[in-house]
């Protein structure tokens, strides 16, 4: 593992990223776009685990960790109100959660 | 290794003190009969009032650096602006808690829970305008916007508050998301810092992957604050969710996300090299084409709550102009005096709006006759008092004298002035102007037309719902009459502040 | 009291709107309405005790001063002051506050308790802008007063009252907000040429400003104010307003609201920034001009009797615009009487208009028409209040315009004999509208009905526009005791204007030099004030015993005893 | 009558004089606040004795000023305003001049008082009527008493208000009301010429009192060329020119001359002894007598003398031309007024000040008698106007017929009356006085006031005529009976005074009486004259020319002529309305209809000035509101911007479409915009 360069984290970390965040704009399962937000919050904690590592510093790892739980804590509310969707709705098609606008 | 001492305890006291209410209302819950919930908005306020009474010692110190390391680090500071930032959130918390009691006690949906989030969200807050590390910014940033995720979507069984709720809970997760990937940027730019102090240390000229992170975590602030055009949520949850909860993201939510917006990028971002020439013409920017958005769409709306928000919004505009001034670092002091001044007029004038609408919201149907302006037609017959609060709290908002709104608009173009950002100035006059037309719209549905008798009878009026009203007026009237009260505060507060 | 005494002043200012607490508190009907009716009449005797302590001779710019702190970090302080001219227009509103109310109790048809909080809010407002030194104080009253006369037009208006009163707060808005601007920006500047940064007056005079910067800021002053006059092009809000408001609306803004601009050109505008103001006067001076005779010409256009009314005071506000741009002690005596003879003349009219749309709830000339006959004492006041209103000398509105219009053609403005003679012409339009409007109310035959049984002025309505009558006759006979208070502070305010550009500003000399040498020759003094008789080169004098002459006895030079063929 | 004998008049003066002013305006205040309770007799026994005393006090005053040890009485008021720091005194002064205006002002308004006690008697009215004349007098008198322009001024609108008043004393009626209206705006006209020059002279001089002006007048050079003030650069000359002009340009309004002369035809819709009163005999006269007052001044212009004179020639043509075909008893005497004050005009602009004054007069008598007459005719022919339905009326109403006849030779200069000396005064005057810098001016007037001299001989007898003589052609069943005493006596006093005036007019050796009582008043004025007369034959290199003679012989030519004139004027009036030339008229009107219409419309001047002032001015009132004012300012730009802020808004908010996805795409795309723009 040392001999693989920042550069190949950070570009992991970026893609990572760029992915959840394409899940997020363009995915219609509100499952799936949490998901990309997950994805996005990972490609945070790969670049911290990076940069930790490459700064000789542990505060990243704890970063990542905090990052962790508090993922964790998002999922849990996150969950529960999309379970409240369905139950209204019926549905988890982010197109359909459109009746507050203007 | 830190050294705690009791100071620190003292320091992160309106925390402590707003995490054990939330606590102990917890475990009354348990032990208590169902129906004897009315007391729960009380203790709330109680609780906040306690809290910001603690954090008085704060306004007339040093700045005390929380848990302070051997190598100089620290994750959160006590210091005057925190002090007087405590003190706003409590504000917001108890005339929403009140709000809220006159509200679901007349849905019967009191439950402990909902001020247990609340306080759990306050306490964020309060350390959200601590904090002094990026992680601390974020878990606080994290521990508000849980909770109020949580709180948005309060009464499930309504459409509309779900789908506000996940509106809110998706594009925040999302927001978070870019902030956490800006601080991790940030991170690997100053070599492995996060606390606010270090990272302007390590990064006194901006490298390209400084800006990066720089770009990320202000998006992730900007989208806390409805800066426009991270503001498209705004609209739709404030709408959505229940009103008491809507007064407390407008003031709480945004008081806490500004003060810490101010605080990081003062303090981190705050060198001539990243500020002046680097984001604060992004936030000039930003903070027109908020001002403008967020007034040019309050015009078109029939429903006084989504006015209110858009107005919210266009708030938030003027709030950005007071962060775009401290982008100089000789107005910084002036800027943070304006933005705290701000706060302080638009938690109670904000709040008291909200609590208005509340209060006339109508039970049963759904949708935009809830809080539709015929609502508030001949409001003055009806119900003077309310009448005239609602008056007051909206000629607040539209920044005219004697009233709050008024002090704060000054203060924040005066440190624009002062920072020659002249346009910006023009910008947020004429913007106010336009915010005139429509809270006037209001005004003259409440005292110049006839009630109708299809909008149907107003709820019956309530004491905690009185109390709260009351409270946000004096707080308007006081802050627009003697502004030197807390204007020293705020003054003192920004002139050292802590980080 | 003794206290009271010494901040009478502010007693006066806050007294109203103390009162207006107390009104909010007391039931409906007779309490609320006596409290706001005696209360005003206590703040205009009060205000009179104002008279007594002012010193008109005094050297002081500004006299009864208080400056205290008011928000001390900001540099904003509770400074208040009058000079003469604040005092006139403080007297007044106080003395048509009290009119005002009592006028309401029948012209408002509900809500009464309202409109009295309403009115006395005003009033402080009102007095509280006559009377701040410190731009912020000075910005707080001037944006406050607009709350309340929008609720006034709002509420107690007529049809179209809302979009009036919307538009009557937006559009005096706008210009207020640039100042603010402005007022910020020398904000900023007293920081930078003074030790501590300040709103007050004074620190704002003693700013050094570039030109090219004093026009901005000029600008941002000129344009609040000039929405206020209301200045041509700028004045369609008044229209609405007037039209829409109710009649004690209509004369509280007419009477005092419409003072506000001109006021704030006299104590700000002008003197913070002389350089831009000569530079600008003519532009300003062209739009005066342009808003007199553009202003009659309105009326001459109109159906409405309050609309004709109203655009009637935008030819009477060019008046006094053009008095003030003159710079001369003329022209700034009239534009300042000329300010109190509107409040009196069109506050009057506008009351009897008031008290004609209660017996006939209508606004259209042409649902009137001899009237005379009817109503023959309501007749004649309206026509005593219309001759006022044209100047015909006796009534005050002659001392007023004769004073601008010799200011200005006599002043220094360049083609100032152009400008007063394009003035005077509204002198003759004036007359054409208003004895128009005389005409096809009062005069002819009676047309329609419902006329026939119309009340003439009841023992109330006597009360509530019989002190304006008497004050129309005594301040056109004996204008020298207001102007008295005024004069000191006026020959001042010249006196700096000529100072910044004496070419521009100031007393003329007589063109004649000759004229300057005879007018030395011989002049009596009599106790009855300084009577300049020349001797008749063809009379020989008489031998005047100087006992007589000391006693006044005697006051001709030329004693001759002519021959008779 | 000891104490009398005690009393220095002079000195008591000093503080009565106010009471000359006062006394009609307590009259005309206790009349108008009070009169309808106080019954008929009482309103006017206070108006009437109101004027009265003022007469008496003006008697005393002439008396003093004639033959007292003083020329002039000032009566100090008080300090009206200040203009800068020229004071403006409210004080009254009297000397001959005014003196003499005032006994015909409170003289002839008092007879008129008293025939209007029976004229009146049965409108109701009544006290208002006498209200508004005694203000009348009060504001006349302070114009005539006023020591400075000001004061002059507040009387010149003063009377201009009671004008207005009585013209439209039967307001009911709206032509009636309009007349008044027409009547003060016309004045207003002038009233600005007026405002004008005054201003020119503070401009100017730094005064306004009129001792001081004189004074100031002795000293002028008018070729100097100003430094200071606001005429700099202008010629003292060109200046006071300004200022005479802008004066003259009031009188023409107040007096009625071309062009501002419309409103006094007009003006005839009042009471008829308010015609005699206002429009004849008093107020009319006020510019005349404000250029005398001012005649120093004028004299310093010839340019300003030569437009006095010019447009006093052309009015008294132009009105007399106009009398001949109008059928209205009262038309006819307005135009004759209007005639007669343009003669007036002509005296002052040729510097025969004293002639104009003298003619003023004796204008105010026996115009008053006749349109006393005329009211007089009116009230037996129930308010009849129109002379074809008169006609011998001699037989039924003998006093009116007689005193009417008196003052018709009167005014018609036939040979001994007083019209004869004033009009033949003024016209030696126009043709003798020598004018160097307008040589023509001379001739013209005097040539011209031949004609209208012999117009009016024409027009007034082809009234006589028409009225009381031949047979009754109208009205036929109606019996005509002559008024009370109360009118019938001050006919009489009027025809006697036109009669008894003439003895100050005859040529004596030396000049006529008139000429030397007034030579004090106008001596500044002469002296001015002669001056401006060196100056200029100086300029032109030609001798000074001689001061003309005053003396029968040098009159006697003028007399001939004049006299051959008026009786031509009455034989053709003979010939064409009672001999045998009767159906010539008809046949002229028939022959010549547009000539015959265009007299009989008064040359369509009224329409002239409705299609080219009054028409296009609320044309543009309109234009201007509906155009500029609602649509251009109001609607364009002021609620234009609201509606487009509007349409701005509603088009924005489809933004805003509650699609959570495109919100995130917006805040994304932003995100990418910050980034690029912070690494960029």
């Amino acid at each position: 593992m040392g001999s693989v360069p920042l550069a190949h984290y950070l570009a992991l970390g970026s893609a990572l990223f760029a992915v959840g965040f394409a899940a997020l704009l363009v995915r219609r399962n509100a499952l799936v776009v949490f998901m990309g937000v997950e994805l996005m919050l990972n490609a945070a904690n790969m670049t911290f685990l990076a940069f930790s590592r490459a700064h000789q510093t542990m505060s990243g790892q704890a970063a990542a960790f905090f990052v962790i739980a508090v993922a964790a804590a998002e999922a849990a509310v996150g969950l529960a109100i999309m379970i409240a969707l369905v139950r209204n709705r019926n549905t988890l098609n982010v197109d359909e959660v459109d009746t507050l606008k203007y | 290794m830190p050294k705690y001492s009791s100071a620190d305890i003292l320091g992160l006291a309106p925390a402590l003190v707003l995490i054990v209410g939330a606590l102990t209302l917890l475990l009354l819950e348990v032990f208590q009969e169902s129906e004897k919930r009315g007391y729960q908005a009380w203790f709330t306020a109680i609780v906040a009032a306690i809290a910001s009474l603690v954090a008085l010692p704060m306004l007339d110190g040093e700045a005390h650096r929380i848990l302070l390391t051997q190598d100089g680090l620290f994750f959160a500071v006590a210091d005057r602006f925190g002090g007087a930032m405590a003190i706003v959130v409590a504000a917001g918390l108890a005339l929403s808690a009140l709000t809220a009691g006159a509200f679901l006690g007349a849905r019967k949906a009191e439950r402990g829970e909902f001020y247990a989030l609340a306080m759990f969200a306050a306490s964020g807050m309060v350390l959200l305008a601590q904090a002094t590390d990026l992680l601390m910014i974020f878990v606080a940033l994290e521990i508000m916007s849980i909770s109020t995720y949580a709180l948005a979507a309060y009464l499930r069984r309504g459409m509309r508050t779900t789908e506000a709720a996940f509106k809110y809970f998706i594009l925040g997760a999302f927001s978070t998301a870019l902030y956490i990937y800006g601080v991790a940027l940030v991170y690997g730019a100053t070599g492995g810092q996060t606390g606010l102090q270090q990272v302007a240390e390590a990064a006194s000229e901006g490298s390209l992957l400084l800006m990066a992170g720089v770009a990320f975590v202000a998006a992730g602030f900007f989208f806390k604050v409805a800066a426009a055009p991270f503001h498209m949520w705004t609209p739709d949850v404030y709408e959505g969710a229940p009103t008491p909860v809507t007064a407390f993201m407008a003031a709480g939510v945004k008081a806490a996300a500004f003060a810490a917006l101010f605080r990081v990028f003062t303090v981190a971002f705050g060198s001539e090299d990243v500020a002046l020439h680097g984001w604060m013409n992004v936030v000039v920017v930003l903070a027109i084409l908020t001002m403008v958005v967020g007034n040019l769409l309050a015009i078109p709306q029939r429903s006084v709550k989504r006015l209110l928000a858009y107005s919210s919004i266009a708030h938030a505009g003027y709030l950005m102009a007071a962060i775009a001034a401290a982008a100089n670092p000789e107005v910084r002091a002036a800027a943070g005096e304006g933005l705290l001044y701000y706060l302080a007029t638009y938690t109670f004038a904000g709040i008291g709006a909200f609590a208005v609408v509340a209060a006339l919201e109508r039970q049963g149907a759904e949708g935009p006759l809830m809080w539709d302006l015929d609502r508030f037609a001949g409001l003055a017959r009806v119900r003077p008092a309310l009448a005239m609060a609602m008056g007051l709290f909206l000629l607040s908002l539209a920044g005219i004298p004697p009233t709050a709104g008024f002090m704060g608009k000054l203060l924040i173009f005066r440190a624009a002035v002062d920072a020659k950002l002249y346009g910006l100035v023009i910008f947020g006059v004429l913007t106010s102007l336009v915010g005139v037309y429509y809270y006037l719209r209001v005004v003259v549905y409440m005292y110049m037309r006839e009630r109708e008798p299809s909008v149907g009878e107003l709820p019956a009026p309530r004491l905690a719902m009185g109390v709260a009203l009351a409270l946000a007026a004096i707080g308007t009237l006081i802050l627009g009459i003697v502004p030197g009260f807390f204007g020293e505060i705020a003054r003192a507060s920004t002139l050292a502040l802590g980080g | 009291m003794g206290a009271a005494f010494q901040n009478l002043l502010s007693v006066v200012t806050f007294l109203p709107l103390v009162a207006a607490f107390v009104v909010l508190l007391a039931p409906e009907g007779r309490v609320s309405r006596g409290i706001a009716f005696w209360t005003s009449v206590a703040v205009f005797l009060l205000s009179l005790g104002l008279l007594w302590q002012f010193d008109p001779s005094s050297n002081a710019q500004f006299q009864l001063e208080v400056n205290v702190p008011w928000f001390e970090s900001a540099g904003i302080g509770y400074h208040i002051g009058i000079d003469g001219v604040s005092l006139l227009l403080i007297l007044l509103t106080t003395f048509l506050m009290p009119i005002v109310i009592a006028s309401a109790t029948t012209t408002i048809e509900h809500r009464q308790k309202e409109f009295a909080v309403a009115a006395l809010v005003l009033e402080t407002a009102m007095l509280g802008a006559f009377i701040a030194l410190d731009m912020v104080l000075f910005y707080v009253f001037w944006e406050l007063m607009l709350v309340p006369m929008f609720l006034i037009i709002g509420v107690w208006g007529s049809e179209n009252r809302v979009y009036a009163a919307v538009k009557f707060f937006l559009y005096t808005m706008v210009g207020s907000l640039l100042m603010l601007v402005a007022i910020l920006y020398m904000y900023w500047l007293t920081g930078e040429q003074g030790e501590a940064r300040s709103f007050d007056y004074y620190a704002f005079l003693a700013l050094e400003i570039a030109p090219q910067v004093q026009a901005w800021l000029f600008a941002g002053f000129a344009l609040a104010f000039a929405v206020k006059v209301p200045m041509f092009p700028l004045h369609t809000w008044l229209p609405d307003a007037h039209v829409q408001a109710p009649a004690p609306g209509s004369v509280i803004l007419a009477g005092v609201l419409l003072k506000m601009g001109t006021y704030g050109f006299y104590r700000f505008a002008f003197p913070f920034f002389p350089e831009a103001t000569f530079e600008y006067r003519t532009l300003l001076v062209a739009l005066s001009v342009i808003g007199i005779v553009y202003g009659s010409l309105m009326c001459l256009a109109q159906r409405d009797m309050k609309k004709l009314i109203a655009y009637s005071s935008v030819a009477h506000l060019g008046f006094v615009m053009l008095g003030l741009l003159a710079f001369t002690t003329a022209g700034v005596t009239g534009a300042v009487y000329q300010m109190l003879n509107h409040g009196v003349a069109t506050g009057a009219l506008f009351l009897l208009v008031g008290m004609l749309y209660e017996r006939r709830h209508s606004r259209e000339i042409a649902d009137y028409g001899g009237l005379a006959k009817v109503v023959p004492a309501f007749a004649a006041i309206w026509l005593v209040v219309t001759l006022a209103s044209i100047g015909l000398p006796g009534t005050n509105g002659f001392v007023g315009e004769f004073l601008i219009l010799s200011g200005s053609f006599v002043s220094k403005i360049p083609g100032g004999k152009v400008w007063a003679g394009a003035a005077a012409t509204g002198v003759i339009l004036g007359a054409v509208y208003m004895l128009w409007l005389y005409q096809r109310m009062w005069q002819g035959k009676v047309v329609h009905e419902e006329n026939r049984s119309l009340r003439d002025l009841t023992f109330r309505e006597w009360g509530i526009v019989g002190p304006l009558v008497a004050l129309i006759f005594v301040m056109g006979l004996f204008p020298s005791p207001f102007l008295g208070i005024a004069r000191p502070s006026i020959e001042r305010w010249v006196a700096q204007l000529e100072k910044a550009n004496p070419a521009l500003a100031g007393d003329p000399v007589p063109s004649n030099p000759v004229g300057e040498r005879a007018l030395r020759v011989e002049a009596v003094t009599g106790p009855r004030g300084a009577v300049p008789a020349v001797a008749d080169p063809d009379s020989k004098p008489r031998a005047i015993d100087p006992q007589q002459l000391q006693q006044g006895k005697v006051r001709i030079t030329d004693v001759v005893r002519p021959q008779v063929r | 009558m000891e104490w009398l004998s005690a009393m220095n008049p002079a000195e008591g003066l000093q503080d009565a004089l106010r009471w000359i002013v006062l006394f009609p305006l307590f009259g005309a205040a206790v009349n108008g606040l009070l009169g309808k309770r106080l019954g008929r007799a009482n309103v006017h026994l206070v108006a009437c004795g109101a004027v009265f005393a003022s007469f008496v006090i003006s008697a005393i005053a002439l008396y003093t000023v004639s033959f007292g040890d003083v020329s002039r009485i000032t009566d100090q008021w008080w300090r009206w305003f200040s203009i800068g720091n020229v004071p403006v005194e409210m004080s009254l002064t009297i000397d001959r001049l005014s003196a003499v205006m005032m006994c015909v002002v409170t003289g002839v308004g008092f007879l008129i008082h008293i025939f209007s006690t029976e004229y009146m008697s049965h409108d109701e009215g009544y006290w208002r009527y006498f209200a508004y004349l005694n203000l009348f007098v009060a504001a006349m008198s302070l114009l005539v008493l006023g020591s400075n322009l000001l004061v002059m001024f507040v009387g010149w609108e003063g009377v201009g208000l009671a004008s207005y008043l009585l013209i439209g004393f039967w307001y009911t009626d709206d032509a009636k009301a309009f007349a008044g209206r027409k009547a003060f705006v016309v004045n207003r006209v002038g009233d600005f010429g007026f405002l004008l020059g005054i201003f020119t002279l503070v401009g100017l001089f730094g005064t306004i009192e009129f001792e001081q002006l004189k004074a100031l007048s002795a000293s002028i050079t008018p070729d100097t060329v100003l430094e200071a003030g606001i005429f700099s650069g202008w010629t003292l000359g060109a200046a006071i020119t300004m200022a005479c002009l802008f004066l003259f340009l009031g009188a023409t309004g107040k007096s009625a001359q071309l062009p501002l002369y419309v409103w006094l035809p007009d003006a005839m819709a009042g009471p008829t002894p308010v015609s005699a009163l206002i429009h004849a005999a008093t107020m009319v006269t006020a510019g005349v007598y404000m250029v005398a007052r001012l005649s120093f001044l004028y004299a310093w212009s010839p340019t300003a003398m030569a437009t006095v004179a010019v447009v006093g020639a052309l009015t008294a043509i132009f009105a007399a031309l106009m009398a001949y075909a109008q059928n209205d008893i009262k038309k006819v005497l307005a135009y004759s007024t209007v005639s007669q004050l343009g003669f007036m005009f002509i005296g002052v602009g040729v510097g025969a000040w004293w002639a104009a004054i003298y003619h003023l007069v004796t204008h105010a008598f026996f115009k008053a008698c006749l349109f006393l007459g005329s009211g007089s005719v009116m009230h037996a022919m129930r308010d009849e106007t129109d002379i074809r339905l008169f006609g011998g009326l001699r037989k039924e109403m003998w006093h009116t017929w007689a005193t009417f006849g008196i003052s018709t030779i009167a005014i018609t200069g036939v040979l001994p009356l007083s019209g004869f000396f004033s009009k033949d005064a003024i016209l030696h005057g126009a043709h003798a006085n020598p004018n160097l810098f307008f040589p023509w001016v001379p001739t013209f007037t005097y040539a011209i006031g031949l004609v209208a001299a012999l117009s009016t001989s024409f027009y007034m007898w082809r009234m006589f005529n028409l009225t009381f003589h031949g047979e009754r052609r109208g009205m036929l069943e109606h019996r005509a009976h002559e008024g009370g005493n109360a009118m019938v006596g001050p006919l009489w006093v009027l025809a006697g005074l036109a009669v008894g005036s003439l003895v100050w007019g005859l040529p004596l050796s030396g000049g006529a009486r008139f000429e030397n009582f007034l030579k004090p008043v106008f001596r500044a004025a002469d002296e001015n004259i002669a001056r401006m007369t060196a100056l200029g034959a100086q300029k032109l290199g030609v001798p000074v020319p001689p001061p003309p003679a005053h003396d029968f012989a040098a009159m006697l030519p003028g007399y001939l002529i004049a006299l051959v004139v008026a009786l031509i004027g009455f034989g053709i009036a003979w010939y064409l309305y009672l001999g045998p030339g009767k159906d010539i008229p008809a046949k002229i009107a028939q022959g010549a209809p547009a000539l015959y219409r265009a007299f009989a419309n008064k040359f369509y001047v009224d329409e002239f000035y409705q299609a080219v002032i009054v028409a296009p001015l609320s044309a543009t009132a309109r234009f201007l509101w509906r155009v500029v004012d609602a649509f251009a300012i109001d609607k364009l730009v002021v609620n234009g911007s609201a509606v487009l802020t509007g349409w701005i808004a509603q088009l924005f908010r489809y933004f805003q479409d509650g699609n959570v996805q495109r919100y995130a795409v917006v805040m994304a795309v932003s995100a990418v915009v910050i980034l690029w723009i912070f690494l960029g």
